[in-house]
């Protein structure tokens, strides 16, 4: 079969745009944290140093090999959940395999850097690693209800489960999801304040009480790893979301305004909220999205 | 030899042989043992397809025996794990009492299934159900005096399934005159509408409770933790699946001749559906690790009937490799189980942890389990899965798809516990020279893994016999390609693309954080963590075991408290209580007796007319 | 492959000015000093221009922050944590107390010269120092990362036993895991 | 000599009252007359077997013709029954030759004979007052039996069973002497005949006294006070011999009897609610039972509410599934008895729960109980399997569901209570005492019964032939009376 280096070309920078717009995104957040708190705040930079300098520790601990690899696992979940993402709307380079999968196999790839990461937790033996990884599934449990309906309605009123199809379809302003059935965009976005894991939803990684939880051990290039898979994540999620309700993006202008626009929701929720203990956010998500979510399908229905 | 009454032969003739040898020759018993499994494999996968391959007449039934394409799905799952479980018993059984006595009734038990997937009229199925059920409950209560009361209950509820079994059976030989499949399939839809409901009903409960569909689930939990786990491996790996088997027939062959089908479809896809969120939870908070994946089979079992009860190629597709694939990882699970058990005398999640760096292999094993089991891509269960939720959706099920999916995602956490507890965390001081399990222990787990990566990345290979039993059990085809699968919509998702960018991304990262020279890594003890500046000692035990989803459990709140496991266990209560009254009608004195037969004649002379219409 | 010497120059300096623009605290609250520490960090003086940040484990930090004085209960604790650190770290003593136990100078269990202990790499003298008083420490701590010469963990490591010495002179029933380098 | 049906009644007579006067020479010899007997009447029995199949043989003793005279007739029923009753009982005897060790056994053995007398002589008998007599000789000699071990349980047990027998033979007598005055004859075929210009209310009372009365030997539920206490005091033979012998002799009369005269459809449906409410009450009162035996008397008591029903659906398949779970009850209670008798026998107390680890002490004899165990609770390939299928599917037939389902219930009540047997002699502890012997001739006798149960699962079909005859004999009456009486319209 011929090579198309196009699609080469794709798959080697999207993961290098995506991390550089997953950091900028991070230091922004950082930035308009501080303003609403009245401070200065760090430079854009910011996260891109931390990351350089946990890169350049001299030394790093570990506990096993599975501490090794999580880290690993993260990334390549990240990599290949933006694989499966159709970037840009129509376009050979930025929709890089987006044709050989779908949303049930996104839903489930994004786990599995979840799920690797909980092993080498396991592994690095600290109790409050262990603790953040009960809690982490725990509430995972609670929002993936409300996103699943969201995900389900939309696909039986589309009548796909392939997200190119999907963005086709809203291909002008009023076909996007987002006005076709609101409810399932309250669901999905209600899910997404937990999956992002900002406050109120950041009882995984609480600092003050357990840690940091899970990195709790990770220092250096691990936790350097992790920093970059998680901008890298945002990042694709962001994608995935703009693909699903708001009719993807022609280019990256586009792209860029309406994943910072999702992308505030959570960030200002977060600025502004104290945390959940695990099950009040598990009741919370089973309580007003999982309602949306049935209206969403319920109207889908009929 | 390979002729269907060849491998019944062998199997049972073996069974004996090894129970002699055993009180002869113990040196060649388990050699023996696994030869004839491996022939046996063999035979069962030359046996030729045909309809009829044997039959005969006893007591004036005819008896028939043939291999379908459906069957021999079944038959190989049975011969494979079988064949596996026996390798791995060699070294696992070791020293353990009443080996014959193990062996014998193992090769019973897998002969039993061998009858079951081959017979073709319902008479020889349940004779060979039979056999099954009371050789498996020979193996349940094997170990010890606690297993006696559960395999009671095993037994009690096997009987109350078999016993459906036979009055459905009953009634269609009261009505039809024969009880070939043939014959049962053809003249099914000319009975009146009550037998069949009635049929129908009784056939589904019966090999509903060997599939630990709830509410017919409870012998399960203990049975599955108490028999050695070799024989687990088999337990929940094929001998649950001929309550699937059974189901299908049923379904397809059976009640889809009638008027109320669709209803019998909705009703049997939402039982499953809930068994499979109740025994998650349930499994979700199990202390020990053999109830933990019995509960995950029950529910995984649960899948499978949604499966096959929602009925759309897909769904059978769905529901038929997930059958396999089950087969495989709850083997895969078991066995890993049973080592550690090898190795540390316990199952307990509480008690044992940090095993991964002491056994290796069998974490691999764990690992490749539980991912599959969660139906994580690249390893094969997420193409169940797939399939499962695509049928699911295709077919307007929307809230039903809505609860697999939620019980799905709860499997993460017990599957997490699961691996955690046993080989993560802190490394504990007890089982410090723990050593690694044999050879012939780690290869049976070691190769189930590999076919959970070979049907992970090519789940084509599976979906071909698959498909062909599809073809028996009605004109379902199904769309697949030796790695992509497609949904009814044309969607489809490629594994082969899924499985090497994952691995072309994991391996690159790997190196470059490997490489050497780059930002050396020591390696650290499990004790030497953040622990706020204070030195842990030695015996101080830093692992979180006990209450792990306390959280979770608090949101649930009072859900768990339902069990219908209390009622039975109360029903049967209060019967032996009213047994234990009524044997008092026999009170021992005479002149009672004397009084009894007076009675009787009495009341035969003073109700004469209500018994007989004639006055006296 | 370009010349050596140079690829690693550059590579330093990118390093160090990533260190430097990025240090992540482990405050161990040991003294009356830490109450000094939230003015710092927050809206008045906001430490978090500079990209000072508090970190929760000892794993992921660059500063070990010592607020004031050391009992010697506490000084077991603090090497603990400086060992649990990774490299490149570095220690800031805060407050007289460091230096010369200040007002505890004639107290039978307090640490009189932090730098006997552990491998002080910057002293912010004051009792309390205010928030200006630390930042300017920390600015002098990121001149001396940037300059390279922020070697504190390398005295550590090369005089180890002099430094064990004097801990065990002070830490009764000593029972610390080595320091395994 | 030729061999004629009368050697049924008439050797088994003369061992009898040969064996004091050989006690008297040798103690030893005694033991091996009713082998003889047995292997000579069973080879007897096998080559009458063809003949009677082609055509009943009906005996006339002493010349007269019937109805006159007294006649014995070999028809396939009783060709089938008495076989049965040869090979279990020399099976019986194989057992008790070293288990009856305590003297006077001549006694015994002379019993015995007399018992077989009575029982061949029921099933053999075609005239109404020689059934009487025969009856009484069974139950005197198993009333003597009940009571051989002269302990005090053994003489209670013995006594309610005479107090409760003698009710029986009463009112058996009773309805004879009412036939008599009604119709002027004894001759079964006769009655047969001339019963149907007897009014009905006599008829009817007849009928009463003849169910209450063989209703007591043949266990029906409020009839069989007797049973248990009998069957757990009795010695461990003596109880096989009811359960496989005295009983079933008594219930084919009954049915013999009913079939004959009395063949209205209410009289089916009475016995066949008996049926079932006998096999229920008796399994749930076996459940909580604390010895051994006194269980398996209440297990038996419902095999025999399970016969009854089987009988009582008077149709071909059911008469067959009938004959069939006759035969194995017959095996598999004797050989649970016969092992359960040695288990006794060494843990020295009756009670189940001293059989706790006995399966590593008595390895074999725990082997035959766990296997009879297996085998009663129909389950396949032992030949409990096909009775207990046959009967359900007759059942079924003649849709009787809710049959089925207390049939099957009751056969889950059945397995709880033997299974928790099982679990007690190997799993409950795990003794490290040595093996001790059971003696060979129990071993052997066991051994039979277990490869018969074997073949009987594997094949049935050995004796299913045989069963429909049999059936038709029972069932048909007019067979019956044209063999005795020759042609005569109705």
């Amino acid at each position: 079969m011929e090579i198309n280096w196009l699609k080469v070309l794709g798959i080697l920078i999207t993961p290098v745009i995506a991390f550089i717009v997953g950091v900028t995104y991070g230091g922004l957040t950082r930035i308009i944290t501080a303003r609403i708190q009245n401070r200065f705040g760090p430079p854009v930079t910011q996260n891109f140093w931390d990351i350089v300098k946990l890169y350049s520790k001299k030394t790093n601990i570990q506990h096993g090999v599975m501490q090794h690899l999580a880290p690993v696992f993260a990334i390549t979940a990240s990599i290949t959940t933006l694989y499966f993402v159709p970037v840009i709307r129509e376009s050979t380079v930025f929709t890089n395999l987006s044709f050989q999968g779908d949303l049930i196999f996104l839903l489930y790839i994004m786990v599995f850097g979840s799920l690797g990461m909980a092993l080498g937790v396991g592994q690095s033996g600290n109790p409050n690693g262990a603790i953040g990884v009960s809690r982490g599934l725990s509430q995972m449990v609670g929002y993936e209800i409300p996103f699943v309906l969201a995900i389900v309605a939309i696909m039986i009123q589309f009548k796909t489960t392939n997200l190119n199809d999907l963005i086709a379809m809203q291909n002008n302003f009023n076909h996007w999801i987002i006005f076709q059935s609101p409810f399932a965009f309250l669901a999905a976005i209600l899910a997404f304040l937990g999956m992002m894991g900002y406050a109120p939803f950041d009882v995984v990684v609480a600092p003050a009480e357990i840690a940091s939880g899970p990195p709790s051990e990770f220092g250096g290039k691990y936790l350097g790893l992790m920093m970059t898979s998680r901008s890298i994540f945002t990042f694709a999620k962001l994608t995935l979301f703009t693909d699903i309700f708001l009719g993807g993006a022609g280019d990256f202008v586009t792209l860029v305004i309406k994943t910072f626009a999702l992308y505030m929701i959570p960030v200002l929720t977060g600025i502004v909220n104290p945390r959940f203990r695990t099950e009040q956010s598990i009741r919370f998500f089973w309580a007003w999205p999982t309602v949306f979510g049935i209206l969403a399908v319920l109207i889908v229905v009929w | 030899m390979f002729s269907i009454s060849g491998i019944f032969i062998t199997t049972f003739v073996s069974g004996l042989v090894a129970f002699l040898l055993h009180h002869s020759v113990p040196k060649i018993r388990d050699w023996f043992s696994i030869v004839i499994m491996g022939v046996i494999v063999y035979a069962v996968w030359e046996l030729p397809v045909k309809a009829n391959l044997l039959s005969f007449k006893l007591a004036n039934y005819n008896l028939v025996f043939g291999n379908t394409e459906y069957g021999r799905l079944f038959a190989l799952i049975v011969a494979v794990l079988g064949f596996f479980a026996i390798l791995y018993s060699k070294d696992f059984m070791e020293g353990k009492p009443r080996l014959g006595y193990f062996y014998m009734a193992f090769f019973f038990s897998i002969g039993g299934m061998f009858g079951i997937v081959y017979s073709q009229d319902l008479i020889s199925l349940f004779f060979f159900w039979e056999i099954m059920t009371w050789s498996s409950f020979l193996l349940v209560i094997y170990c010890c005096k606690e297993a006696q009361k559960i395999g009671l209950k095993y037994f009690v509820f096997s009987a109350i399934g078999a016993y459906s079994i036979m009055t459905a059976m009953v009634v269609l030989y009261s009505s039809i005159g024969s009880l070939q499949f043939a014959d049962v399939f053809a003249g099914f839809g000319k009975m009146d509408f009550w037998s069949q409901l009635l049929v129908v009903v009784l056939l589904l409960m019966g090999f509903g409770v060997k599939s630990a569909t709830m509410p017919l689930h409870v012998w399960a939990p203990g049975a599955y933790r108490i028999t050695p786990s070799s024989f687990t491996a088999i337990f929940s790996g094929a001998l649950s699946k001929m309550g699937i088997f059974g189901i299908g027939l049923t379904l397809f062959k059976i009640a889809s001749a009638t008027g109320f089908y669709p209803w019998v479809q909705e009703i049997l896809a939402w039982i499953g559906a809930l068994t499979a969120l109740f025994a998650t939870f349930y499994a979700v908070f199990a202390t020990d690790a053999k109830t933990l994946l019995a509960y995950s089979s029950i529910g995984q079992l649960g899948y499978i009937v949604t499966g096959l009860a929602i009925g759309t190629p897909l769904s059978i597709a769905a529901a038929l490799f997930l059958t396999v694939m089950h087969a495989i990882f709850k083997g895969m699970l078991f066995l890993a189980t049973g080592a550690v058990y090898y190795r540390t005398g316990t199952t307990d999640m509480t008690k044992v942890s940090g095993l991964i760096r002491k056994m290796p292999y069998t974490f691999l094993t764990a690992l490749f389990g539980i991912i599959t089991v969660s139906g994580v891509p690249p390893l094969a269960g997420f193409s169940g899965k797939w399939m499962l939720y695509e049928s699911l959706i295709q077919s307007n099920h929307y809230f039903l798809v809505v609860v697999i999916f939620f019980s799905s995602t709860a499997a993460f956490l017990y599957l997490y516990r699961y691996i955690f507890s046993l080989f993560l965390g802190q490394e504990e001081k007890e089982t410090e020279n723990v050593k690694e399990v044999p050879w012939l222990m780690r290869i049976p787990m070691l190769l189930l893994a590999l076919a959970t990566l070979v049907f992970g990345v090519a789940p084509g290979l599976l979906l071909h016999p698959v498909s062909a039993a599809m073809k028996y059990l009605g004109d379902f085809g199904v769309t697949y390609q030796t790695s992509v699968l497609f949904n009814e919509w044309g969607n489809k998702v490629d594994m082969l693309t899924v499985a090497n960018t994952i691995g072309v991304v994991f391996i690159i990262v790997t190196i470059i954080i490997t490489i050497k020279g780059y930002r050396s890594t020591r390696y650290v003890t499990t004790k030497d963590i953040h622990t706020s500046g204070e030195v842990p000692t030695e015996n101080e035990n830093l692992t979180y075991a006990v209450d792990f989803y306390k959280p979770f459990e608090r949101a649930l709140g009072s859900v768990l408290k339902a069990s219908v496991d209390k009622i039975y266990n109360a029903t049967g209560r209060i019967l032996e209580q009213s047994f234990d009254y009524l044997r008092y009608v026999y009170t021992g004195n005479g002149q009672t007796y004397a009084m009894y037969v007076v009675l009787f004649l009495t009341i035969l002379v003073v109700f004469s007319e209500l018994i007989f219409g004639i006055k006296l | 492959m370009i010349n050596d010497k140079y690829a690693n120059k550059i590579v330093d300096i990118i390093q160090n000015f990533a260190r430097k623009s990025s240090l992540w605290v482990v405050a161990y609250g040991t003294g009356c000093g830490a109450i000094e520490i939230p003015p710092t960090m927050t809206s008045r003086y906001d430490a978090e221009r500079f990209g000072i940040r508090g970190s929760a484990t000892p794993r992921q930090a660059d500063v070990l922050l010592i607020t004031g004085y050391l009992s010697t209960k506490t000084l077991k604790r603090v090497i603990r944590t400086y060992e649990q650190m990774q490299d490149p770290k570095y220690v800031i003593g805060f407050g007289s107390c460091t230096i010369n136990g200040g007002m505890y100078w004639d107290s039978y269990n307090t640490i009189k010269a932090l730098d006997q202990y552990l491998p002080v790499d910057v002293f912010i003298n004051g009792c309390m120092p205010r928030p200006e008083a630390v930042i300017s420490g920390f600015i002098k701590l990121q001149e001396l990362i940037k300059e390279g010469k922020a070697n504190g963990a390398q005295k550590y490591k090369e005089n180890l036993e002099w430094y064990r010495e004097n801990q065990r002179k002070v830490i009764k029933n000593w029972k610390m895991p080595d320091y395994n380098w | 000599m030729n061999l004629t049906p009368v050697q049924f009644v008439a050797i088994p007579l003369f061992a009898a009252f040969l064996i004091p006067i050989v006690a008297k020479i040798s103690k030893e010899a005694v033991k091996y007359i009713p082998g003889i007997v047995f292997l000579y009447l069973a080879y007897v029995a096998f080559t009458l077997f063809p003949k009677a199949l082609e055509k009943p043989i009906v005996e006339i003793i002493a010349g007269f013709k019937p109805p006159f005279g007294i006649v014995l007739y070999f028809g396939p029923t009783a060709a089938f029954l008495v076989s049965m009753v040869m090979v279990v009982g020399f099976v019986i005897w194989l057992y008790s030759f070293k288990f009856i060790i305590r003297e006077p056994s001549e006694k015994y053995y002379m019993l015995f004979m007399m018992l077989i007398t009575g029982a061949t002589g029921i099933m053999l008998t075609g005239d109404v007052f020689n059934l009487f007599v025969f009856f009484e000789i069974t139950a005197i000699a198993a009333y003597s039996l009940t009571a051989f071990l002269r302990d005090k349980d053994g003489a209670e047990a013995a006594f309610k069973y005479l107090l409760i027998g003698s009710f029986s033979s009463t009112f058996f007598l009773l309805a004879i002497a009412l036939i008599y005055s009604n119709t002027h004859t004894l001759n079964m075929a006769d009655l047969a005949v001339k019963m149907q210009n007897v009014d009905v209310t006599t008829k009817l009372f007849i009928l009463i006294l003849f169910i209450s009365g063989l209703g007591i030997e043949s266990e029906l539920f409020p009839l069989n006070g007797w049973a248990p206490d009998a069957y757990s005091q009795a010695p461990t033979p003596v109880a096989a011999v009811f359960a496989g012998i005295v009983v079933k002799a008594s219930l084919y009369a009954l049915l013999r009897l009913v079939f004959l005269m009395f063949n209205w459809s209410e009289v089916f449906y009475l016995l066949l609610v008996l049926g079932v409410i006998t096999m229920l009450v008796g399994e749930m009162s076996a459940m909580r039972q604390h010895q051994i035996k006194r269980m398996l008397a209440f297990s038996s008591i419902g095999q025999m509410g399970l016969i009854v029903i089987a009988f009582s659906i008077a149709t071909v398949p059911s008469l067959q599934a009938g004959f069939f779970q006759m035969v194995n009850h017959v095996l598999i209670k004797s050989l649970l008895f016969f092992s359960a008798g040695y288990l006794v026998f060494h843990s020295g107390s009756k009670d189940i729960s001293a059989l706790d680890g006995l399966g590593k002490e008595k390895p074999i004899t725990s082997f035959f109980f766990a296997f009879g165990a297996l085998a009663i609770l129909g389950l396949p390939p032992f030949s409990g399997f096909w009775g207990k299928m046959f009967i359900l599917m007759a059942a079924g037939n003649s849709h009787l569901l809710l049959v089925v389902v207390l049939i099957l219930i009751s056969g889950i009540i059945e397995a709880v209570y033997y299974l928790r047997v099982i679990s007690r002699l190997y799993f409950y502890k795990e003794t490290t005492k040595e093996v001790r012997r059971t003696p060979v001739s129990g071993l052997v006798a066991m051994g039979i019964l277990t490869v018969l149960i074997i073949i009987l699962g594997l094949y049935p079909n050995t004796i299913l032939a045989y069963l429909k005859p049999a059936a038709n004999d029972l069932l048909h009456r007019t067979e019956y009376i044209n063999a005795v009486l020759g042609q005569i319209h109705l």
